[in-house]
């Protein structure tokens, strides 16, 4: 392998959204390496500014088609909290159901169409159609169902419709409860079958400790509600995130850059599962030892298990949680909060699938938005994609250059970059400098 | 069209989600792979090619590298298909015209603003003839697939051109009007199956309006229910600010 | 319950085969057809004006008016231009292939017994020649049943002329006058040039022994009527085909109404008398 | 015809029974504005109380929003169509006398000059029970002469002191109320009486009476008037909605789906409507009814005109949906009087 090339990867693929990569090596050495975002920027902050407060969810959830539900959830807490609406028990029950549905779609779009032809050394889930369908179509029937389900609590599955500030404008009907349970119970033999496949996949062995920041709480597996946590050793409310993480506009990126108390911090599955570990069902913790995950694991490419362990996670958790409203009974009258307008500020913070996610709203007095801040998963990563990608290519530096592009290019679609939540996607084309 | 058509999916400045829909439609993408060849879908393959004959884009056009490439789609494919409110109308996207590019820029990025390319957004239909409209923020699937099966059968694909009330009541659904509530379904245009108000809240226009829409008619009925000019306004610009409307 | 039914529904088609294509014109072809099942093709029979419903598979169904002589049982014809989805589709499939044929329908058909013994006046603009050719083909056959017979026949342009064979062989028999004109003439066009109604002053046949079909595009039909008032034609003497728009061809969907007429079940063929009180008629 | 009376309380149990034994559609609330007929499992979902639902009880089975007509299959050079037909027995409770007279004139077009099928399969296998009702702000049927309804039904309850008094039109509707009600004896003069009574007090009740004869009397006269026609439809949307949510409206379009194996496909109905401006479009781009001032023209025309022509009735029960739909204001029943108004002046 020649000591001197230069990586360019344009549209790092099977990614959602655009990136570009550009590594250029001089005798072994790193000259520059750089993870750029050349999409343009969205400008959601200076859109969101003069819009109504019942205009922003559906604003916000355009961030991102992926994680619609985050977005929107993340939204509607900044706004509620803003004007100081409450909202039902019964709307943050659904609000966590409809959650784990987009976590279990967005991790299995992930793991299973975006990561695992990596895995079978393809170039897209097309091919395994005839090579492996048995994969394909668990991966299709996992996908559909968290799909349906969040149709049916949100109206549709991207940019949802029903969820909004105050609460829900539709719920579901007590049968379509009960049919999503009876969804999440036939799902348990194709995660069942996707386990025995997983074990089989060898996994890079790369390790950078770094600090991993995500919610935390005290009673669940934290996704939709809780403190920001670090691995660092700090807890804040979310309220308070300004007081550690902060963030900066880098030259080759129209991505901005964060950090919290180093220089770059990691967010997303990896980062819930080492602050989070104990409060994991024990289905989901014993799917986790048996794929060789353990709390706290510092190897990024490790990410895609966790989101697999999370789909599991998710299953069991919304098992309970239908259990508990059907229990309950889903009631008309606790759809809708009462809403007064007022002047304020507010931070609505959740876990995204790809990591921690910041809305952050002032009102006027008329109801409309002053100034908004929004923190987005993958601007957080970006920092520590790079130090990650600094650590690594030194470990395969004298492997053929496709397989230096293939390694970077794991890395970055292990972080399950949300690109189009910033902006574009990753570009690596590869010139021979000699 | 003869044999298999080979496809491109190409992404703008959007959220994803349109291509997302796409690789929603979990019952037909077995199907869909084997009635044509995909041959650059950034989002699911690795593999890409510059030989096409459709084109499916989503995103709005919002710099300058945009426009190149979007010239070159319009220079390789025959068909184009626009996908989703942003290829359509610009979609949401436009909200940062009506602020201002500059100070848009500005706002987000400070001091750093000149490091960013950005120019006012804009529908694909500006730079490319654009064949079908598979409107929508997002698209709905199967108006997609519809598109691309007519298009193998070499027929035009229908797309209404009606309002979205007519799909409302085709649904039985309660006209959020009677719940208290406004909409522009009255001229938006249909093809979504009513979704909004469907789940109990009013139409946006995500789809852009009918080709004859009673913009008065519509504004009498929202200021009937109190709303100001201003309000009106916003309502009309929430997809549609790239459109000229009113 | 949904049934699949052995019974059919006025809605399904029969299986019929292209057997013959013929492109007469860059926009229009003939077509022959012939149902798969020969007992259906024996018992097909129809009248002078009436149309069927063909499917292109997958793509839709659409009408047409049949175009061939009554009296011919091996096959019926079809004249299409290729405008939109199904005519488009039609354009490009191949003799041998399958399509859908409902029909024949239309209860208003050209009257040839009424207009026995009298002279006929046939006025055709553009692809309304196509109906036409049937009447024209069946009283051809019985000539002598007939007084005299005038065709006249407007087109865009030379090249879109139809059915220039026939029309050729008319215009070498002592028996038919044809006129023929185009509105936009090439070099070397010597015929009459202009709209089709500019030639009707000329007609010198005595109103009330004659009778008058009139087929052509929507906006043709003011005019013509016009033309043939200020020669006192009786209405009841004047016979228009009137297509609307039709989904379903037997009086159901109503898109193709015409005041308190459906074109497809009380037409498509109307008198000029029936029609003088519709409105929309023309 | 048969009258018969049912006492108070045997109703419930009567009503129960129907419930068991059949697919039973009623009205139910649908939320806070309202109710639309749907399949019933108990006695308490029941609300006869409604006033009226979006879309008409009947038209919605009988002859719903889209609906499979064919199945077709294509394998190499073979094509093969089927129909599709469905005929399972259902009940329909609680249906108002305007949308019955409805459902008689759905039932002259589907099965004049050719016979539909799909409609008609469905039509024999439908109980129709119809109950008495109160008239809203925008009912007129009383002016259309479709209050009452005489025939199209099994059973018609009409609530009378302690007992219901129950029009029989059909031996199948006899069947029924013998076999499932019980303490069922026949009417007596006062209870005829009674009836009459209460039906002439329900028409004293309603608000609006349009002059439909005089609209047809006078139609020809304004029909050319373009400034009239322009003023009553100036706010119209062309949404259809009015065609949509009328019991008496069935036109329709006919579109293909195939599967994206080209293998399968099938042939749909959707409920269209004449205000919508592609109803009158034809290949090659000529539109026979271009603008709205013409379409709201033909539907009139149509509802009030052509049908009384062609089966001697209205194609308007005065049901009023139509009214209470339009997002424009667009009123049938002043647009009646305003025709004549017109004319006079
Ligand atoms: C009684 C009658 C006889 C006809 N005879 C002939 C003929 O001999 N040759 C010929 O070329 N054309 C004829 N036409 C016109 C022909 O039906 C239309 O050109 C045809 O519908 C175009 O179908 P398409 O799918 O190709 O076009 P599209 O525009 O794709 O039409 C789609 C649908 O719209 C409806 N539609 C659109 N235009 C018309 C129209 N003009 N008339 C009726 N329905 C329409 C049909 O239901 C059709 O299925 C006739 C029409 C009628 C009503
Ligand atoms: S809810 Fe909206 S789309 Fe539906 S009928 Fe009412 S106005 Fe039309
Ligand atoms: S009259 Fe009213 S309901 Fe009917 S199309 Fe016009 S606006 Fe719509
Ligand atoms: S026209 Fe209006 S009032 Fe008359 S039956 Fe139809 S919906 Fe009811």
């Amino acid at each position: 392998m020649a000591n001197t090339f230069s990586i360019n990867v344009e549209s790092v693929s099977r990614v959602e959204g655009h990136g570009d990569l550009v590594l250029d090596v001089k005798n072994k050495k790193i000259e520059k390496l750089q993870f750029r975002i050349p999409e343009s920027p969205r400008f959601f902050e200076a859109m969101l500014v003069g819009r109504n407060w019942d205009e922003a969810s559906h604003i916000t959830s355009r961030i991102c088609g992926i994680c619609s539900v985050a977005h929107t959830s993340a939204s509607v807490k900044a706004t509620e909290k803003a004007l100081g609406i409450q909202v039902s028990e019964q709307t943050i029950k659904l609000r966590k159901l409809v959650y784990h549905h987009e976590n279990i779609q967005s991790n299995a779009l992930h793991v299973y169409f975006l990561a695992a032809p990596d895995f079978f050394g393809v170039g897209s889930v097309f091919p395994l159609i005839e090579t492996n369908p048995e994969i394909v179509n668990i991966a299709l029937r996992v996908k559909k169902m968290a799909n349906d389900m969040v149709r049916i609590i949100g109206g549709r599955a991207v940019h949802p419709i029903r969820i909004v500030v105050g609460g829900f404008t539709k719920l579901p009907t007590t049968k379509e409860m009960e049919d999503m349970r009876n969804m999440l119970i036939s799902a348990y033999p194709d995660l069942e079958k996707t386990l025995e496949v997983l074990k089989t996949v060898r996994i890079p062995e790369f390790e950078r400790e770094t600090e991993y920041i995500s919610l935390a709480n005290d009673y669940e597996y934290a996704l939709y509600e809780g403190n920001i946590k670090s691995t660092d050793g700090w807890e804040i409310n979310d309220q308070d995130y300004l007081s550690k993480i902060n963030e900066k506009v880098v030259q080759h990126s129209t991505g901005k850059h964060c950090w919290a108390s180093r220089d770059s911090y990691m967010v997303g599955a990896l980062s819930r599962f080492n602050n989070n570990y104990d409060k994991l069902s024990d289905n989901a913790k014993k799917y986790a030892s048996e794929l060789g995950l353990k709390a706290p694991s510092y190897n990024p490419f490790m990410n895609n298990i966790a989101q697999f362990v999370e789909i599991v996670h998710c299953v069991d958790d919304s098992i309970r949680l239908i259990d508990e409203l059907l229990e309950e009974g889903l009631d008309e009258d606790k759809k809708m909060a009462d809403i007064k307008i007022r002047e304020g500020r507010g931070v609505g913070v959740v876990e995204a699938p790809r990591g921690l996610l910041i809305h952050d709203y002032t009102y006027d007095n008329d109801g409309k938005i002053s100034k908004a801040n929004l923190i987005i998963p993958t601007n957080q990563n970006y920092a520590n994609i790079e130090r990650d990608m600094e650590a690594l290519v030194p470990t395969v530096i004298e492997k053929s250059e496709d397989e230096i592009r293939l390694a970077c290019e794991m890395l970055i679609r292990a972080y399950d970059p949300c690109i189009s939540c910033s902006t574009h996607f990753l570009n690596v084309k590869l010139t021979n400098k000699e | 069209m003869s044999g298999k058509p080979k496809v491109g999916i190409f992404g703008f400045t959007g959220c994803g989600g349109c291509q997302l829909e796409i690789l929603d439609a979990e019952d037909k993408l077995v199907d869909l792979a084997s009635a044509v060849d995909i041959v650059h879908f950034t989002e699911a393959i690795t593999e890409h090619s510059d030989d096409y004959e459709i084109a499916l884009v989503e995103g709005s056009i919002s710099t300058n590298h945009d426009v190149e490439r979007i010239k070159k789609i319009g220079s390789i494919a025959k068909i184009i298909v626009a996908i989703g409110a942003c290829a359509c109308t610009g979609g949401l996207n436009c909200l940062k015209n009506l602020y201002g590019v500059e100070k848009a820029k500005e706002l987000v990025y400070g001091d750093k603003k000149d490091w960013i390319d950005a120019i006012e957004t804009r529908p694909i239909d500006e730079y490319v003839k654009v064949d079908y409209y598979a409107r929508g923020c997002p698209p709905n699937r199967f108006e997609i697939l519809q598109i691309v099966k007519a298009l193998i059968l070499g027929k035009k694909p229908e797309i209404p051109n009606y309002p979205v009330c007519v799909e409302c009541k085709r649904l039985g659904n309660t006209c959020v009007y009677d719940l208290g509530m406004t909409c522009m379904g009255p001229i938006a245009r249909a093809g979504c199956e009513a979704r909004c108000p469907s789940n109990g809240s009013g139409c946006e226009a995500c789809r852009g309006v009918i080709d004859e829409p009673n913009v008065n008619a519509q504004k009498d009925l929202l200021a009937e229910r109190g709303l100001t000019v201003e309000d009106i306004m916003e309502q009309f610009n929430l997809y549609n600010a790239c459109k000229k409307l009113v | 319950m949904k049934e699949k039914e052995s019974k059919k529904t006025i809605y399904v088609p029969d299986i019929a085969k292209i057997t013959r294509i013929e492109e007469v014109t860059p926009t229009e072809k003939l077509f022959n057809i012939v149902f798969e099942e020969p007992k259906k093709q024996e018992e097909f029979s129809f009248k002078p004006g009436q149309f069927v419903e063909l499917t292109v598979f997958g793509v839709g169904e659409a009408p047409f008016s049949i175009t061939s002589n009554p009296n011919n049982k091996e096959y019926f014809q079809l004249c299409i231009r290729n405008i939109g989805n199904v005519s488009g589709a039609l354009h490009r499939m191949k003799e041998g292939s399958k399509v859908g044929i409902r029909g024949p329908f239309g209860n208003g058909y050209f009257p040839y017994e009424k207009m026995k013994n009298h002279n006929v006046l046939i006025i055709a603009g553009g692809l309304g020649l196509a109906p036409l050719m049937s009447l024209i083909r069946y009283i051809l056959d019985s000539r002598d049943d007939y007084k005299e017979i005038m065709i006249i026949y407007g087109a865009v342009n030379p090249a879109s002329i139809l059915y220039k064979e026939d029309i050729g062989e008319w215009c070498k028999r002592d028996d038919i006058r044809v006129c023929l004109t185009v509105d936009n003439p090439d070099d070397k066009w010597t015929g009459e040039i202009g709209v089709c109604t500019n030639l009707i002053p000329r007609v010198d046949f005595p109103p009330e022994d004659t009778k008058v079909v009139v087929c052509g595009p929507p906006v043709m039909y003011k005019y013509v009527v016009q033309e043939l008032e200020k020669k006192e034609f009786a209405p009841e003497d004047v016979y228009l085909s009137l297509e609307r728009r039709m989904e379903c061809g037997v009086g159901k969907c109503n898109h193709c109404h015409i005041g308190n007429k459906l074109s497809c079940v009380d037409g498509p063929v109307f008198s000029l008398w029936e029609i003088k009180n519709l409105k929309e008629a023309i | 015809m048969l009258y018969k009376i049912l006492p108070r309380d045997s109703y419930q149990s009567f009503v129960e029974n129907l419930i068991r034994n059949f697919d039973f559609i009623g009205p139910k609330r649908k939320d806070k504005a309202t109710h639309e007929f749907t399949k019933i499992t108990s006695f308490g979902e029941l609300d006869l109380s409604y006033k009226k639902t979006t879309i008409p009880p009947a038209k919605q089975i009988l002859f719903p929003s889209t609906e499979e007509i064919v199945e077709y299959r294509r394998e190499d050079n073979s094509i093969e169509f089927r129909p599709v037909v469905e005929h399972s027995l259902k009940l329909l409770f609680g249906v108002h006398s305007c949308d019955i007279n409805a459902i008689n004139f759905l039932d002259k077009v589907f099965s004049t000059d050719f016979s539909d099928d799909n409609y008609l399969s469905k039509r024999r296998n439908m109980v129709i029970i119809g109950t008495d009702c109160e008239p809203r702000e925008t009912c007129f049927c009383l002016a259309m002469g479709k209050e009452y309804v005489t025939a199209g039904f099994d059973l018609f309850l009409s609530e009378l002191t302690n007992r219901y008094f129950v029009r029989v039109a059909t031996s199948q509707g006899n069947k029924l109320i013998e076999k499932y009600a019980s303490g069922i004896s026949s009417a007596g003069e006062k209870d005829f009486k009674e009836y009459n009574e209460k039906i002439g007090d329900f028409r004293k009740k309603f608000k609006l009476s349009p002059d439909a004869k005089s609209f047809y009397d006078n139609f020809d006269l304004i029909y050319n008037d373009e400034e009239f026609w322009k003023k009553v439809a100036k706010n119209c949307f062309s949404c259809g909605s009015c065609c949509l949510v009328c019991p008496t409206c069935f036109c329709f379009n006919v579109r293909d789906e195939i599967e994206l194996n080209l293998k399968e496909g099938k042939r749909i109905r959707e409920w269209d409507s004449c205000m919508i401006p592609e109803y009158g479009l034809v290949a090659g781009g000529h539109n026979f009814r271009p603008t709205k001032e013409n379409r709201l023209k033909q539907r009139y025309q149509c509802k009030l005109k052509t049908f009384v022509d062609k089966f001697n009735t209205y194609a308007c029960v005065g049901c009023g949906r139509c009214i209470e739909t339009c997002l424009a204001n667009i009123s049938i029943a002043s647009d009646i009087d305003s025709v004549r108004k017109e004319v006079t002046v």
